[in-house]
């Protein structure tokens, strides 16, 4: 194609710079970016680039500010090896393979080589990742310099190597190009200085004054060292007042928990011994929840049907429908506002509380069962309310725990992680009151965005309007930001040195993995130049206060060992028994009104901080698979009754505020409510965010924040398109997901193989092939995955997997290369749920390579279905024949942004080329890392490679400890065992395709008082086996 | 304008049946290098000119079974000795499946040989010929049908062809030049 | 009317049809063999570097190690390109003052790194570990050429795909004690000149190449010809 | 040809009562020739012809339009998606390769089977397979991510990375068949013309006509021998042409019958495509040749009885089709394959039950209108008829290769396609494509082949006594 400007490129070698990643895609993809550009708006916009990295200024600034990444931006921006891999490697495939001559490159070496760093070796350094109910503890993998993939940190107690989905696409934000670049003065860029000036008069009328005019406003402070300098701070401004703001996190536990010890606790669930689960709306096993990480992996380690009769029973009282309600064995799906009386009902018949309230029906079934259950597993079991329920909710909770014998065993108390912790809804009533009253000068806002997500009936912004000195300080520029005098521009936690605790109190330092990209304050540095330190460096701050707790003698080995480890011995919290104050539980309040509002926080972006993360956007959101928007669920019955369908736009009323969301009919959830998640309506904060669903905080009060009647819903007859990545959600019979009861297991073992007729192996007429070195497998325990989506955003991470936007994914676009197929069962009311992460199958007669015209796709000898982008020409035949359909295809340039944008560029994996338009792609069970690991195997004088050493990203991510990769030569591996137990078949097995991903049949532990034992013969009857199928 | 050599004697026919009579008993009367011109094929014409066996089925089969086996040698080659690779479990000479391209290649072979050869023996392209030297030989390839006796011919002397020509039914005898 | 055509059209429509013949079979041929050329692939052809670095200076008339500049090569995938400091080392003491490298005091001066033009440039989706190679036994010059012959360095190899599988199909041809691998003047064993490995003496490399093979635990050669091995 | 006795019986006395004639009488050897080649080297330029021809070539445009949109965004431009990955490219593919089918069928199969009525139609039948393949052929190559790499990869010739194509994928298979079959079509329309050229040659008054006639006819000058040779050769390939055909369609099958997606991995593919093939080839020969008739005089030669035997050679595989789509219902029952059974039942009553149903009224309902008389010799009904087959071929393949995918083993992967403007334009393209080269070759070949429309003649047959010879 443009065959002559690459001839007369390379005839004029002298000028590398203009050879440097030529004109090859030159015009034609960056005149398709524009037009991408100005043809989409909302999700896709993202993709376009920073156009601030073309400038002269943008490259000066890196060089002062980024020193180690300096020499990457060299010539026009291209480098060194590695990272000249992720920039052209797309582009090389075109180029190179279409017969063009290929163009010269340049090699760009350190001027100074840091010691630490062998070129072309990744460094993985341990840090932590700050998040409001606990920070998550990380393994960061560095390639010269730049982070480009978050594991987990399997040494933590807390999370012991799990990770979420916020952790793992937490590293896409720190090289978003839509952050917050610069210090704004009204809008204008301001320099640091500047902003030093304009804070010191104020600052000090404040000081001489006692600071009674000053408010700090941040999130959940976790972090030791930042209280240690708030209580400075307060220290200094002894009349200035410290407040707390977070929308989501924590819900009405605090609440509960002032009011039955008289002061805040935080309370951990160990499954490990558990035997029944109540929840009580309680979500545990989602991204969030405190001690998610450790739930899920005690929670997994407890469903082993192995355990026979020890096997964990979960019930679930619920309201909207959760993966933490699909793993449940029985589920009842009540409004938020019922579950009160559930939960008064089922502490009467344990013996706690007060009068007895009469159920009906089902209810009184339920509630009598689960009653029975944990009775009769006393000290084994535990009820676990939901953060969002009411204090009285809470309150029962914590008694029946109590009275159940619990406490201690299952049940945890430690003293909060938190250096406040406070009530923040009361804590952000204060300032409102104290900013209308005209008694705050300096607000100064650290880390928080009140504007959007502060209680409607609090009026934040007007407000703030009252203060004469507004400061923010946050990664983006949000809706607080723009109200505010000056805006800091944060860092990103890969960039700053910092402290955390995790959930279980064990404090991480924070160390930066690299430079602040532009020139960021952390909020150390923040309240470190409040307190008149403005030249303290994060580094210092952090050492400083650890040296004061440090007792021990030899600090530095100690911090080194500390930092390396990514923990702080001792600091994890004692369990804390503490004896109940006020047990008497809140009359429920009276609310009137049929329907009935539920806010929930987003599965995939949390409050809303993470809107601008486009992995997050286009991860599936557990349960729905909806993609790139909120929606108002509503059950199927009550979408009828209102003769409202999916995706109709309907207008939602609440207490004389109303918002317009798109309506998503869902299983199992309870009629007339409504819920809507919060985190989404955002405008003018980031090419990714804006534009997107509905912002449900317009509707949220203060005196209501999580559930209320009341709601007014009203068909607008206009309809809004939503992207969902799993339309359908039925197995129409099919033996897809193998399940039994624990009864029918113990009974029967084997059900899983009797569900459809594998063809037996060897019933070929051809020899086998003999894979005689590796033979890798792996199996994924369904009776694991919880559905929390960590290993899609993980695989995404690791093999440098492009967004493609909302319209893409609704055209079925979508490229995730590891999906978690989530399917109902039974009614619509109230149907059983199943997760199934689906990666592809590797297959050892993989359909897919015998239609592969030019051989792009082919079996390795270690079995591996090998996919060659690079010979790729794009038939699309492979995923036709494909009947798991994990393959995704390039469309369109998908990757565009990587190529346009040096901060995306960044974040690349080198191990693994960047693809272009036209190619195929898929699942390699991560062969990069096999490689890794058999290259040091052999190097190292040719040792094994041990079980466990070769991590997928999505084993390593899971919290659940579902996946489990390894060699199936070898009879002690993992997962030879997991392959030799007899839950273990393998997806559509009836084909013939010999899949090397298997699965661990699901087995249920139902109550057999509320389900008795049922003919299981769907399945069998409808999905019969077709042996003769081929391949 | 020197005197071109003489090509032959032809003579031109209004039907079929003449042109063959006359064809069959120029054959008879000994002369061998002759010709007959005709706008549709007519059966028996070759016959009666001494033409009674062509080589191009043979040339066909020749050229199709080298199709065959080099389409097959080409696959088989590929498949299982220059890069054999594991495509989904199947060996690596998966002849049923190497069939297809085979007779594909059967049948190429055997079509272009079948043109290139009839093409070939019929000394084709051959723009210039002498019969075209008679204006009326235009009508050959329309409705006129014509008998030539070569001058190669070992008995041709042109007087004795000229007279024994004009005793058929023709419309015309005239002399052909080089 | 009679003839259209000239006598000489009957020689001419053959010759052209058996031209047009030759011809497209010269062009299919030109086309295959450009793609092999030097001017294609660069094998042979020196590019334009900012200072004139000799590998033939440094290391045949220096004896300078190939470690020396190129640290990473025993441990990583990337050889390692030396960092300015590595030139200063040396060039703070001799030749301070030429004015070819002040490029390098210049980069050193100003912390801004040289931009050399990559000489050995695969394609970005493959894949290539030298560390492997080296301990398996692959000499430096196996795919360098003889570098420390090269004023100015230039690809010695086509780095196709096809000159890889050379190798990847039968190693046992270029393999190489392991002592050897940045030894420059190496040469296969002859009967005029053996190799010894391991106390016995070769003179024939098929032999010495099919027992270290062996002895480096050489995957096979289906293993190595596999696609993942250099693509993924 | 050989003009036993039998053949000119057929031809002029074993006419069933009213039957027409395959050539009207009058006709002389000058007649047909000068009737012929008038359309060419005298007829002027009508205004119809331009201004078909404009509307044609304004919808050439526009594929070039799409194609090249295509190249510079790739194919997501398309509906297409995971898991529909085939959707209008493939589904045109198999439509045009399947109108094709009916030239080589009428010049090769009904050549073998002496049946010499095909003479006035098999020409521009040869040219519409020509132009149907042109028309196919594109599409395994710009429906490909990369058509750049795809051109030359699926070819084995010795490259640098010393890799080869993959001979057990039925893409490679169909290059093949679709190459040789493009070839052989070629061949074979060309040694047909060959005599028909020397005559424009012998006739045209224009000297660069006659130049470059000749140059076509290559001095054909029918020599007794040359003949002979001729008519060998053109026997043999009609010979190689007749399972050639047969297999290209087969292999077109094998693309989807190789599968093991339930609606594609079907025994009963071959048989059916190449009937199917069959019906909507000579759907299409109707579609050119009752125009061509009407409106170039050609009643005389393209009478009545070709529109009847083609009417019923569509009649027949049309009925052979639809006993193909019988068994596939009967399979999807007798297999007792939950998947089988889900995929008919989705055919028939899922989403795009519409498609399945339309293709039953286009391709068997309607078509057996056909059993009666006055419509196989109305010429407008005909027509009719023939367009509502060629929709119903269409449709036919949009169910087997959309229909089939969009549904398959796992319900998670489930997903709707929805063709863009795109999609459309491409495909209406390849009609402008297909049209304006049938305008351009019925003004510069000749459209009914001249030679062998003289051997239909009584006057071209040896009187009575000779025949005796044979």
């Amino acid at each position: 194609m443009d065959n002559e400007q690459n001839t007369k490129g390379a005839q004029e070698p002298a000028k590398p710079k203009a050879d440097v990643c030529p004109t090859k895609r030159g015009k034609l993809e960056l005149s398709e970016v524009r037009d991408m550009l100005t043809e989409k708006k909302g999700p896709q916009y993202w993709r376009t680039l920073d156009e601030l990295s073309q400038t002269p200024e943008f490259e000066e600034m890196l060089h002062r500010e980024f020193p180690r990444q300096a020499s990457e931006w060299e010539g026009g921006g291209t480098s060194r090896r590695d990272f000249l891999k992720v920039m052209s490697a797309s582009l090389a495939l075109a180029a190179l393979s279409a017969c063009v001559k290929q163009p010269l490159e340049p090699i760009v070496p350190y001027v100074r080589q840091p010691e630490e760093i062998t070129l072309g070796k990744p460094l993985f350094f341990a840090t932590a990742f700050p998040m409001p109910m606990g920070a998550v503890p990380v393994l960061v993998e560095s390639h010269e310099g730049r982070p480009t993939k978050i594991e987990g940190n399997p040494q933590h107690p807390a999370t012991l190597g799990g990770t979420d989905v916020f952790t793992q696409a937490s590293i896409l934000t720190l090289y978003d190009p839509d952050r917050s670049q610069t210090i704004t003065y009204l809008g204008d860029a301001r320099p640091w200085g500047q902003f030093l000036n304009a804070i010191r008069g104020p600052l000090n009328a404040q000081k001489a004054a006692g600071g009674g005019g000053l408010r700090l406003l941040t999130g959940a402070v976790t972090s030791p060292t930042l209280a240690a300098q708030i209580r400075d701070f307060q220290k200094l401004y002894p009349q200035a007042k410290w407040h707390v703001w977070e929308p989501v996190a924590h819900g009405n536990a605090r609440a509960a928990s002032q009011a039955r010890f008289g002061q805040p606790i935080d309370t951990q669930y160990n499954f490990e011994k558990a035997e029944v689960v109540v929840t009580l709306d309680g979500d545990f096993l989602s991204s969030g929840f405190l001690g998610f990480h450790r739930n899920a992996r005690q929670f997994a380690a407890r469903r082993r049907p192995e355990l026979k009769e020890a096997m964990l029973r979960m019930y679930a009282v619920e309201s909207t429908p959760t993966n933490t309600g699909g793993k449940a064995d029985h589920r009842l799906p009540v409004r938020a506002s019922e579950v009160e009386s559930i939960a008064r009902a089922l502490a009467a018949q344990v013996g706690v509380g007060g009068a007895s309230v009469n159920l009906q029906g089902e209810q009184a079934k339920f509630v009598a069962a689960a009653a029975k259950d944990l009775q009769s597993k006393r000290g084994r079991c535990v009820v676990v309310p939901g953060e969002h329920q009411s204090v009285a909710v809470h309150m029962l909770a914590h008694s029946m725990n109590q009275a159940l014998g619990a406490v201690g065993q299952t049940v945890i108390y430690t003293d909060p992680i938190e250096a406040a912790p406070v009530d923040y809804t009361a804590s952000l009533k204060e300032i409102v009151g104290d900013m209308n009253a005209g008694k705050v000068d300096i607000l100064i806002m650290v880390g928080v965005n009140p504007v959007y997500d502060a209680p409607v009936d609090l009026n934040f912004q007007q407000a703030m309007d009252k203060v004469p000195l507004r400061v923010h300080q946050g990664m983006y520029q949000d809706e607080t930001s723009r109200l505010s005098h000056w805006h800091i521009n944060g860092t990103h936690y890969l960039e700053q040195w910092g402290d955390a605790r995790a959930f279980d109190g064990t404090a991480s330092i924070i160390q930066p993995l690299i430079a602040p990209l532009y020139s960021g304050r952390s909020d150390h540095e923040l309240l470190a130049m409040m307190n008149g330190q403005s030249d303290a460096s994060g580094y210092d701050l952090v050492r400083k206060y650890w040296q004061t707790q440090h007792t021990g003698l030899d600090f530095e080995s100690w911090w080194r060992r500390s930092l390396h480890d990514g923990l702080i011995e001792g600091t994890t919290s004692a369990p804390k028994t503490i004896a109940a104050k006020g047990t008497a539980i809140p009359a429920a309040p009276q609310s009137s009104g049929s329907m009935e509002i539920m806010f929930r926080r987003d599965h995939t972006i949390y409050d809303g901080r993470f809107a601008q993360n486009a992995w997050l956007q286009e991860t599936p959101k557990p349960m729905t698979q909806l993609t790139w928007d909120n929606a108002v669920l509503l059950s199927i019955a009550t979408g009828k009754k209102l003769d409202i369908k999916t995706e109709d736009l309907v207008e939602l009323e609440y207490q004389g505020r109303k918002v317009k969301g798109a309506v998503w009919l869902t299983p199992g959830h309870p009629d007339n409510a409504a819920t809507v998640y919060l985190g989404y309506g955002r405008d003018n904060s980031g090419r990714v965010a804006s534009g997107l669903g509905f912002n449900a905080y317009k509707l949220r009060r203060s005196d209501a924040p999580w559930f209320d009647r009341g709601l007014k819903l009203t068909k607008t007859g206009e309809t809004y398109e939503l992207a969902c990545t799993q339309g359908h959600q039925n197995m129409e019979g099919r033996a897809l997901v193998r399940a039994a009861t624990l009864e029918e297991f113990i009974k029967n073992p084997g059900f899983a193989h009797e569900m459809v007729e594998a063809p037996a192996p060897g019933l070929t007429m051809y020899a086998a092939y003999q894979y005689k070195d590796h033979k890798w497998g792996m199996t994924i325990d369904m009776n694991s995955c919880i559905g929390c989506k960590t290993c899609v955003v993980a695989c995404q991470s690791e093999n440098n997997i492009p967004v493609v936007g909302k319209t893409e994914v609704k055209r079925g676009r979508h490229m995730h290369w590891l999906r978690i197929d989530t399917y109902h069962e039974g009614t619509a009311e109230n149907p059983k749920s199943y997760f199934q992460p689906v990666p592809c199958m590797q297959c050892e007669n993989a359909p897919c390579e015998v239609v592969c015209p030019v051989g792009a796709t082919v079996h390795s000898a270690e079995g591996l279905n090998d996919m060659v982008y690079n010979r790729c020409v794009g038939t699309r035949y492979c995923s036709n024949n494909c009947p798991y359909k994990v393959r995704r295809f390039n469309f369109l340039l998908f990757t565009a942004p990587v190529w346009d944008s040096p901060q995306l560029s960044m974040l690349q994996n080198p191990d693994v080329t960047v693809r272009s338009r036209g190619v195929m792609e898929k699942c390699n069970y991560c062969v990069q890392r096999i490689t890794h690991a058999r290259i040091s195997a052999e190097e190292d004088n040719n040792r094994k490679i041990p079980d466990g050493e070769v991590l997928t990203a999505c084993q390593q991510a899971c919290p659940a400890d579902a996946i489990v990769f390894g060699d199936m030569n070898d009879p002690n591996s993992r997962v030879s065992k997991m392959k030799a137990m007899q839950r273990n078949f393998g997806l559509l097995e009836e084909l013939n395709t010999r899949p090397r991903t298997t699965y661990m049949a699901v087995v249920r532990n139902p109550n057999p008082e509320l389900e008795p034992q049922q003919k299981r013969e769907e399945h069998a009857s409808l999905a019969v086996a077709d042996a003769g199928k081929g391949v | 304008m020197t005197e071109a050599p003489v090509y032959g004697i032809m003579a031109e026919f209004d039907n079929p049946t003449d042109l063959l009579h006359a064809t069959e008993a120029t054959y008879a009367a000994g002369y061998r290098k002759i010709d007959a011109y005709s706008p549709y094929p007519i059966e028996e014409l070759s016959d009666a000119v001494g033409f009674h066996k062509t080589r191009i089925p043979l040339i066909v089969l020749c050229g199709a079974i080298l199709g065959g086996l080099s389409g097959f040698a080409l696959q088989y080659w590929i498949s299982a000795i220059s890069y054999p690779l594991n495509i989904g479990g199947r060996p690596y000479n998966s002849w049923p499946a190497f069939i297809i391209v085979t007779f594909e290649m059967t049948i190429l072979f055997g079509g272009i040989s079948a043109v290139v050869g009839m093409l070939g023996l019929n000394g084709l392209p051959q723009p210039y010929h002498p019969v075209f030297n008679n204006p009326r030989f235009t009508s050959a390839s329309r409705d006129r049908f014509f008998l030539c006796i070569e001058a190669s011919d070992p008995k041709f002397e042109i007087d004795r062809v000229q007279q024994f020509m004009q005793g058929f039914n023709a419309l015309d005898v005239t002399e052909v030049t080089h | 009317m009679a003839q259209i055509f000239h006598r000489s059209s009957n020689s001419l429509a053959r010759v052209s049809m058996l031209g047009a013949v030759v011809l497209v079979a010269g062009l299919l041929w030109a086309a295959s063999e450009f793609q092999r050329s030097p001017y294609f692939t660069y094998a042979g052809e020196a590019k334009m570097q900012p200072v004139p670095f000799s590998h033939q200076h440094h290391v045949a008339g220096l004896g300078l190690d190939c470690r020396y500049c190129h640290t990473s090569v025993e441990t990583s995938g990337f050889a390692g390109i030396p960092p300015t400091k590595t030139c200063m080392n040396c060039h703070s003491q001799i030749w301070t003052n030429a004015p070819m490298l002040e490029p390098v005091r210049e980069s050193y001066r100003s912390g801004k790194s040289l931009v050399w033009t990559r000489v050995n440039d695969l394609p970005d989706f493959v894949y290539f570990d030298h560390s492997i190679h080296i301990n398996k036994g692959v000499g430096c010059d196996t795919c360098h050429g003889p570098v420390n012959k090269m004023p100015l360095m230039y690809s010695y190899a086509s780095l196709q795909m096809e000159w890889c599988l050379n190798c990847h199909r039968a190693p046992e041809k270029f393999l190489r004690p392991r002592d050897q691998v940045f030894n420059m003047d190496y040469q296969q064993p002859s009967s005029s000149k053996p190799v010894s490995v391991n106390g016995k003496t070769y003179t024939d490399q098929l032999a010495m190449g099919n027992d270290l093979k062996q002895a480096y635990h050489l995957r096979s050669v289906t293993d190595i010809t596999n696609c993942n091995t250099c693509h993924r | 040809m050989q003009q036993g006795p039998e053949e000119k019986t057929i031809t002029e006395e074993r006419l069933l009562p009213g039957q027409p004639a395959t050539l009207a009488p009058g006709h002389t050897l000058g007649s047909i020739t000068d009737k012929i080649s008038w359309v060419v080297l005298r007829r002027p330029i009508t205004l119809g012809w331009v201004s078909g021809f404009a509307i044609a070539f304004g919808l050439l445009m526009l594929l070039q339009l799409a194609i090249g949109y295509l190249l510079f965004r790739g194919v997501g431009i398309w509906g297409i998606n995971i898991p529909v990955g085939w959707g209008f490219a493939i589904i045109n593919f198999v439509w045009w390769i399947g109108i094709g089918h009916a030239g080589t069928l009428i010049s090769a199969i009904l050549l073998l089977l002496k049946q010499n009525w095909r003479n006035s139609i098999n020409r521009f039948a040869e040219a519409m397979t020509l132009f149907a393949v042109a028309c196919a052929g594109m599409f395994p190559l710009i429906h490909t991510g990369r058509p750049w790499l795809a051109v030359y990869w699926l070819f084995p010739y010795p490259n640098t990375m010393g890799v080869w194509p993959q001979f057990r994928s039925p893409l490679i298979w169909d290059v093949f068949a679709v190459s040789t079959y493009g070839t052989i079509s070629l061949l074979f329309w060309f040694v047909g013309l060959i005599p028909d050229l020397a005559t424009f040659r012998d006739t045209a008054k224009n000297p660069v006509a006659r130049f470059v006639y000749g140059l076509l006819a290559m001095g054909w000058r029918g020599s007794a021998r040359h003949w002979k040779r001729y008519e060998s050769a053109y026997l043999l390939l009609a010979g190689l042409a007749t399972p050639l055909v047969l297999s290209v369609h087969t292999v077109v099958s094998f693309d989807f019958a190789v599968s093991i997606l339930p609606g594609w991995h079907t025994t009963i593919f071959p048989p059916y495509f190449v009937a199917g093939a069959i019906y909507s080839g000579f759907a299409m020969v109707l579609v050119l040749a009752i125009p061509i008739r009407q409106f170039y005089g050609m009643k005389d030669m393209i009478t009545e009885r070709h529109l009847d035997n083609a009417a019923k050679v569509m009649l027949a595989t049309g009925l052979i089709v639809a006993y193909g789509y019988a068994m596939e219902v009967f399979f999807a029952w007798y297999s007792a394959n939950g998947f089988e059974r889900f995929m008919m039942h989705n055919r028939m009553f899922g989403p795009y039950g519409w498609a399945y149903w339309m293709l039953i009224a286009t391709n068997i309902v309607i078509p057996q209108v056909l059993w009666i008389r006055s419509v196989r010799l109305a010429p407008f009904k005909l027509f009719l008829v023939s367009i509502v087959v060629l929709v119903g071929m269409w449709m036919e393949r949009f169910v087997i290769v959309a229909v089939s995918l969009h549904r398959d083993f796992l319900p998670s992967s489930w997903g709707m396609y929805v063709p863009t403007r795109w999609d459309w334009m491409t495909f209406v393209g390849t009609l402008g494509l297909f049209f304006t080269a049938m305008f351009l070759f019925i003004r510069i070949m000749p459209m009914i082949s001249i030679f062998e429309m003289r051997t239909l003649l009584p006057e071209s047959k040896i009187e009575e006594e000779v025949a005796a010879h044979d």
